[in-house]
């Protein structure tokens, strides 16, 4: 039962980190902003995801298990809104999706964007990426 | 040594503390600086904290002198499993100048900090300044090599941002502070790096228990390497000649108050942790002997004439001065590099001197610049009519640094070329005699000038600076004089240093 | 079973350290200020890992909070200010540093040669003092974390001289940056609207949040990876994130500047302060053997708290205690103090430009 | 064994080092600089941090003599060298350096922000963070007149 639990969480360990790696052949692959942010928010939490849950099968039921909880809490929280803004400064700053019918945005980007703004939108998501 | 007796009135209970006291005092009084609600307080916090740390390096060094090396674990915990302090007479007597130059920058910054620091800069300024004290203080007592750096740290973090501070006069202060920082930091990481390799080797980081175990150690490149890390990354905070670069900026740059604390204490502690790495750390043999005589001496050497040089093509004040003090370093580190006992007592000695002299050039320069924006030398011309007891205290300073008969640069000159003649080194010998002489041609310059020259027509005039600036001026100034009449005091503690040096050695 | 672990150990360190040296490279390579210090930050987490596999539980933990964390968003904040563009090359500034380099680089392989064989037990680091620390710290401290016991108590005085480093910095950066027109700080971006509706959300959500997490590092520290060091960078990311989503404005009234600088004042005289009550109780500075006197101690119940086979140590507990939170207090606030610093810059000099 | 093996982790650390070091040196820029500054003191945590590694010791935690923990960890080594170099049957790493890199890393940060609030002060002093740049107009500083007419 043991070795079994040890083996499949093994596997689901891998499978995130495949997928996160994935994620980053994403963002160096994809044309533009908007796809790049979803390629890494996307992969980040689905990755962590399978990672936390893979943690928790090897460790069983323990205080662990609780502590990946909360982690994976944390990450569902936080990775979301921090791609959230990103997006959301990048529309600020004019940038336009290369694919997609999107045309809509380029008047309201222009309107939009304006410079204090976007400067605390872009120190915001890293900073609410470190911890 | 009766001296001691006679100011040593703490009570039994706090001298057995005082080792401790005279670091944890500036610290506790830079809080109290921090929180103080205005300049004026946290000045007479400042000064009262400098005194408090004096006193207690006064009890200390009493008790060093009854009774030899102090040692005081901290925490409880004997070494080296916990951090111990470890006095002997060159750690008092070093404590001893550190804390009385403390106290007088304290009492100068009454004055002096009002031109040329804002006044809502002042208390964390005052903040800063002891933190420095403090950093010193713990730097000259310490016995655990990991510890110097941390007082290292604290002391240097303090200092770039004080430095900094003097964009108000000058903004060149800047860029000064910020290489200032780079260079240190190097120097500091370098010393943390040496510490490792010594580490690795002994697996201790007690002075005293390290020497023992390199002592059986032999030959090994990691302690080679060590050793050369430790000295080269304090060579660069004590201004040791090709690693000077940041020195002249700095203190041309800084508020008078800080050239004048860092002139007088910053480089003499760094010298005096190398002189202990060297001296107590470094394995007896041939590593030692080959650095002192090949590494150490040719540049101490190359300082004294190739910045000695630099000092006379140099037009501003404060960087002849600045320019003067790596020059001097080299004249201390060449008798330390003698490591003889006369050639180590005449190198404290003259560190002693230096101290004072340096201490009151920079404040008598500081004095000048309470009334007047004056950089260069022409800027100086015929000072001395408009400012003539700062011009005195200046005079005072300079003779000094010239090695003029009855001060105590004088003595300090003497003493050296004594122990060189004793040591048989003619060469150092010609070297003194070079730097003497080209120490003369500034001096003599900056003081022309002063005092003989016609104040430029239609320049703003220099008035003379406040009480309070010209009080501990002129207990610097003098100082300088009384020590070159009747040094038995200087001299008998410069002696004790360096039998406590060679002498421990077995 | 052994030989198999030691070598994935091994491996994994081998494979970390190589990936440490190609973003070191990737560092120097790159002209983008902003691309070099996002490479320190995952340079930071990196090395954190490694660490992690060097058993150094809580010098990662520092690394991923303090290299990771903070000094990316001091990096950050520094860059806005003076709008660098990308940095320019010179060769002829590239022969000397290389030389000079190569000649420390050539010392120091000369110098690693002398040095015993990495993971040996019985190298002089692992066996002298080291190997009593792990031996004496039940008998004479009480507290799990060795590092603890070594960082607060053995080696109380360095940590002390660490934090007055830190409140240091805060009055650096304080005297560098801290003083200006306050009245011209712009009002909070409320005014913009739904955009930031997600971010103000998530931040009302995580800021209480990450205040809980910083006082269970704290407090768990005697017990595991911990501290006052990361909780302090901790608990200054709560006040930190506020000020980016609600602006500087509102956390600078709820959290004056001249309060934040007391609270650091307050911490490093916290820590002062135990060691002058163990001075006035009769032992040395730092001793906590002595930090209550034998009557207070006397009326402590035995077999309280903790592992009953060892005798219980309550100055030392209750010492490590007080120092971690003076360690705290002056780290969340002096760096507090220095994002104040930088941002409130930041958020003058448009006007102070125009 | 090869030397390049027996010590790859110091001379990881050396190389990141002399890295750190060319960048400081090799920039003009004072943020680059800063960063280099920052590269070549966390370097030295690598050193440090490598000498106090114990092969198959774990985390300096205390775990109880004879807890399933213990024993776990004890299985995966050879009695006899858990019996030499363990305490209270588990093989510890070494505490000690890990408490002086904890300083060194709290250190480094306050370096680094103190160095970057100078930076920026120059910046608004001058106008530039190049170094050259900066010289240029000192130079032009130090012509200038002191108390003149």
């Amino acid at each position: 039962m043991g070795d079994v639990l040890h083996v499949v969480g093994g596997g689901l360990v891998v499978a995130g980190a495949l997928l996160t790696l994935l994620g980053g052949v994403g963002v160096l692959r994809f044309p533009d902003v908007y796809t790049r942010i979803h390629a890494a928010s996307l992969t980040d939490t689905g990755g962590a995801t399978l990672v936390l849950l893979g943690l928790a099968l090897i460790s069983g039921l323990t205080l662990e298990t609780l502590k990946l909880g909360f982690v994976w809490a944390f990450v569902m929280l936080t990775t979301p809104a921090a791609a959230n803004a990103l997006a959301n400064a990048a529309f600020s700053a004019g940038h336009t999706p290369r694919i997609g019918a999107f045309q809509i945005m380029k008047g309201v980007a222009a309107s939009e964007a304006r410079p204090d703004t976007q400067r605390r939108e872009t120190s915001d998501d890293d900073e609410s990426a470190a911890p | 040594m009766i001296l001691f007796e006679a100011l040593y009135v703490a009570p039994p209970a706090l001298t057995a503390q005082a080792p401790i006291l005279v670091i944890a005092g500036p610290l506790i009084g830079a809080c109290a600086a921090a929180l103080s609600p205005g300049g004026r307080t946290a000045w007479m916090v400042s000064v009262l904290t400098a005194a408090f740390a004096l006193w207690m390096a006064v009890a200390v060094a009493g008790e060093v002198a009854r009774e030899g090396v102090i040692d005081y674990a901290l925490g409880g915990f004997a070494p080296p499993m916990g951090i111990a302090l470890r006095i002997d007479a060159l750690g008092a007597t070093m404590a001893l100048l550190v804390a009385s130059i403390g106290v007088m920058g304290a009492l100068y910054s009454g004055h002096a900090l009002e031109s040329e620091v804002k006044a809502e800069k002042r208390t964390l300024f005052q903040s800063g300044y002891l933190l420095c004290l403090a950093g010193f203080l713990g730097l000259v007592f310490t016995g655990d090599a990991f510890n110097a750096f941390v007082f290292l740290e604290v002391s240097s973090i303090g200092t770039y941002a004080l430095v900094a501070v003097g964009e108000a006069r000058d903004r060149r202060a800047l860029p000064a502070a910020f290489s200032y920082l780079i260079f240190g930091t190097v120097g500091a990481t370098l010393y943390v790096l040496g510490v490792g390799f010594l580490y690795a080797a002994t697996g201790t980081l007690n002075m005293v228990d390290m020497a023992m175990r390199l002592a059986t150690l032999g030959d090994n490149s990691a302690v080679q390497a060590g050793l050369a890390f430790v000295v080269a990354g304090l060579g660069v905070k004590a201004a040791m000649f090709p690693l000077h670069g940041w020195l002249p900026g700095a203190y041309a740059g800084a508020p008078s108050l800080v050239s004048m604390f860092l002139a007088a204490t910053a480089t003499k502690a760094a010298i005096y942790l190398i002189i202990r790495f060297v001296f107590d750390v470094f394995p007896e043999g041939e590593f030692g002997e080959v650095f002192l005589s090949w590494i150490l001496a040719p540049l101490a050497a190359a300082a004294v004439i190739i910045c000695s040089v630099q000092a006379i093509f140099e037009n501003e004040v404060r960087r002849i001065l600045a320019f003067s003090s790596v020059a001097q370093v080299g004249f201390i580190l060449l008798g330390v590099s003698l490591a003889t006992p006369a050639g180590l007592s005449a190198g404290m000695f003259y560190l002693v001197a230096h101290a004072l002299m340096k201490g009151a050039l920079f404040m008598a320069v500081g004095a000048f610049a309470v009334s007047v924006r004056a950089r260069t030398v022409e800027d100086f011309s015929g000072i001395a009519r408009e400012a003539p007891w700062s011009a005195a205290a200046f005079g005072v300073g300079a003779a000094s640094l010239a090695g003029v008969p009855l001060t105590m640069g004088f003595l300090a000159k003497w003493s050296l070329v004594s122990a060189a003649l004793q040591a048989g080194e003619i060469w150092i010998v010609a070297v003194l005699a070079i730097g003497s002489l080209l120490t003369l041609i500034y001096v003599g310059r900056m003081l022309e000038v002063m005092f003989f020259r016609a104040p430029v027509r239609g320049a703003e005039r220099a008035r003379e600076a406040p009480v309070g600036v010209l009080a501990p001026l002129f207990v610097l100034a003098g100082l300088s004089l009384w020590f070159g009449v009747d040094a038995t005091l200087p001299a008998s503690m410069a002696n004790a240093s360096a039998s406590a040096l060679v002498g421990a050695a077995p | 079973m052994s030989e198999i672990a030691l070598q994935v150990n091994f491996g994994l360190n081998i494979a970390l350290l190589l990936m440490l040296v190609a973003i070191g490279l990737a560092i120097a390579r790159t002209r983008s200020l902003l691309a070099a210090i996002l490479l320190m930050g995952v340079y930071s987490l990196a090395s954190a890992v490694w660490l992690i596999v060097m058993d150094a539980a809580d010098v990662a933990f520092t690394e991923a909070v303090v290299g990771a964390g903070i000094s990316t968003v001091v990096l950050l904040g520094a860059i806005l200010l003076v709008r660098a563009g990308p940095v320019r090359h010179n060769w002829r500034m590239t022969i000397v540093p290389a030389v000079l380099v190569l000649g420390v680089g050539g010392l120091l392989v000369y110098a690693v040669t002398g040095l015993p064989e990495f993971g040996d037990p019985a190298s002089p680091t692992n066996a002298h003092v080291g190997r009593r620390y792990l031996i004496q710290t039940p008998d004479e401290i009480g507290v799990p974390n060795v590092v603890t016991a070594v960082l607060a108590s053995y080696r109380g005085f360095d940590t002390l001289g660490e934090t007055v480093v830190v409140f240091a910095a805060g009055i650096g950066v304080a005297l560098m940056l801290g003083f200006g027109p306050r009245s011209n700080l712009p009002p909070a971006p409320a005014a913009t609207g739904d955009h930031h509706v997600v971010l103000r959300v998530t931040a009302k959500l995580l800021i209480p949040l990450i205040a809980l997490f910083a006082f269970y590092v704290q407090f768990h520290g005697d017990l595991g990876a911990g501290g006052g060091f990361q909780a302090g960078v901790i608990l200054a990311v709560a006040p930190i994130l506020h000020a980016l989503v609600f602006g500087l404005r509102g956390t600078i009234a709820a959290l004056p500047v001249r309060a934040v600088r007391s609270i650091a004042t307050m911490g490093v005289l916290l820590y002062s302060g135990v060691g002058v009550v163990c001075m006035i109780n009769g032992g040395g500075f730092l001793d906590y053997d002595y930090l209550f006197p034998p009557s207070v101690e006397a009326m402590i119940p035995p077999g309280l708290m903790g592992d009953p086979d060892h005798a219980h140590h309550w100055g030392q507990h209750f010492g490590i205690f007080f120092i971690e939170l003076g360690v705290l207090l002056t780290v969340a606030a002096t760096m507090v103090t220095i994002f104040y610093g930088f941002a409130g810059r930041a958020a003058e000099e448009p006007g102070a430009s125009t | 064994m090869n030397v390049a093996v027996t010590h790859f982790n110091y001379l990881a650390a050396v190389v990141l080092m002399m890295i750190g070091l060319y960048v400081l040196f090799s920039t003009g820029n004072l943020i680059k600089r800063m960063i280099g500054l920052a590269l070549f003191q966390t370097s030295t945590a690598l050193f440090y941090i490598s000498l106090g590694k114990v092969s198959g010791g774990t985390a300096a935690i205390r775990i109880y003599a004879d807890s399933p923990e213990a024993r776990a960890l004890a299985a995966q080594l050879d009695p006899a060298y858990v019996q030499q170099f363990g305490v209270g049957g588990v093989v510890y790493s070494n505490p000690l350096p890990h408490v002086l890199i904890l300083t060194a890393i709290v250190v480094g940060v306050a370096t680094l922000s103190v160095g970057l609030s100078i930076a920026v002060r120059i910046r608004e002093a001058y106008g530039t963070v190049e170094a050259g740049e900066i010289e240029a107009v000192a130079r032009v500083d130090a012509a200038g007149a002191g108390r003149g007419p």
